[in-house]
């Protein structure tokens, strides 16, 4: 991460918005798809019932909750790795 | 797909053909979703028959009407949320 | 999509066509994957049995109908989505 | 790989290493999902044993064969409706 | 993601980004397949409340950390693997 | 396969090995989820269990016996349409 001039950065910076706009799109696309097969059963009208429309909207927010939990468990775990490899492999550069 | 901004002006020609491919990408994307779900709500797995009945195919209409709503229902919580928690942070969020 | 100069279309045109074929290829290997996760069953022998090769031809024909018709179904929703967006974004460009 | 073509003159340099890595590409993806059908039809989720057994030896054979029955049959039957139903159309299209 | 050996030196300034990039994708990968796992093992799918509830939190911290140890402990089991094979061959391989 | 000149052969190697990586790391990724999903089921404290370690070897080891048998039917299969092909089509090149 460090190492890199300040040109690289820029170009960095914008492939990196491109990815999180990606990686956005992943797990909005997920939640769709988890949420939709996990709420939605009746299929005697083309409109959500207020049963599915609640269920997708309280599958979301647990959802959001949930990921959020394990992001920063998957941090801690992150910070901890980076620490142990350091210490490990000297930490040059 | 509002939701990723096409549509806006786009610059080089290099970016005006990678955004229409990444629009096509989406598409396509979503496509394929929609048949998986729908295939699953609708479509048992034991095929004795080749051709859709009435059945099935109403029942498939019904559902993509559902997979859209759910898509912009989704859509709209989640920007909801990230405007009531604030641009900068959490909820959704994936920190490397 | 307009705005496009001639070479920029015949690239994005080939671009397209490589694209189009990785689509292809994505929806055939679904098709195959879900009909052999459905019909195949009988590991007495290496050969399909007549079951299993009637199975499959059916999961085949009625896979293309269902995408035949979940394909129209998005188009109309696209359709209508775009419609809306040149409604209330004022339509330039 | 007959379906996709490979194997034809290829003209640049660029054209030319990008196609071997797209069949490469192709074939991993096939080994991959052969190796998710095949475990999921031929191996219990238990793992009581790290060898495989006779019996799940044998299941994989034959899965293996099936599974590249399977394969070339759908893409005979897909050229078939798609020569039925001209080049132009239908069936399978995904209409962006 | 000591597996991947990123952190060695990066020459030209185009390896450099596409390293970073490289491993951003893993860890967003990896933190995909963590939430597909612990919500299976942990959260049930029928969404009567929109909190975590106190035994859903617990659960997802210990998962989250039995994920880890499993993608440790296979990493291991495969380097010895390969090691006691030799560099050139089989076992996990793919050969197209 | 054959065709490439030398530079393209040294370009060619050099995004194979990344691909490899690439590779590999999806089929240690689908390892690692299976064997998880399959072997973990007890969140009762935040260490494996004997049971749950145990499993995860044997789970790894016989989805290397399985991979790797799979494998040879592939190349078998991948030989003997590459054979044909040469028939049917001539053989030019």
């Amino acid at each position: 991460m460090d190492g890199l001039t300040a040109a690289e950065t820029r170009e960095l910076e914008q492939r990196m918005q491109k990815q999180q706009m990606k990686v956005f799109f992943g797990l909005f696309s997920n939640l769709v798809d988890h949420c939709f097969m996990s709420c939605i059963d009746d299929f005697t009208s083309k409109s959500l019932t207020g049963r599915e429309s609640g269920c997708v909207a309280r599958c979301v927010q647990k959802h959001m909750a949930l990921s959020q939990r394990l992001s920063e468990r998957f941090q801690e775990y992150n910070a901890q790795m980076t620490q142990q490899q350091q210490q490990q492999g000297g930490g040059f550069r | 797909m509002s939701f990723l901004g096409f549509g806006r002006p786009q610059p080089t020609s290099e970016e005006k053909i990678s955004a229409v491919q990444a629009e096509m990408k989406v598409l396509t994307q979503m496509h394929d979703r929609l048949t998986k779900a729908c295939a699953k709500k609708c479509v048992p797995n034991d095929y004795r028959e080749s051709e859709l009945n009435k059945g099935e195919s109403v029942c498939l209409d019904r559902c993509a009407a559902k997979f859209f709503d759910v898509h912009m229902k989704v859509s709209e919580l989640l920007q909801q949320e990230m405007q009531s928690k604030g641009a900068g942070g959490g909820g959704f969020g994936f920190g490397g």
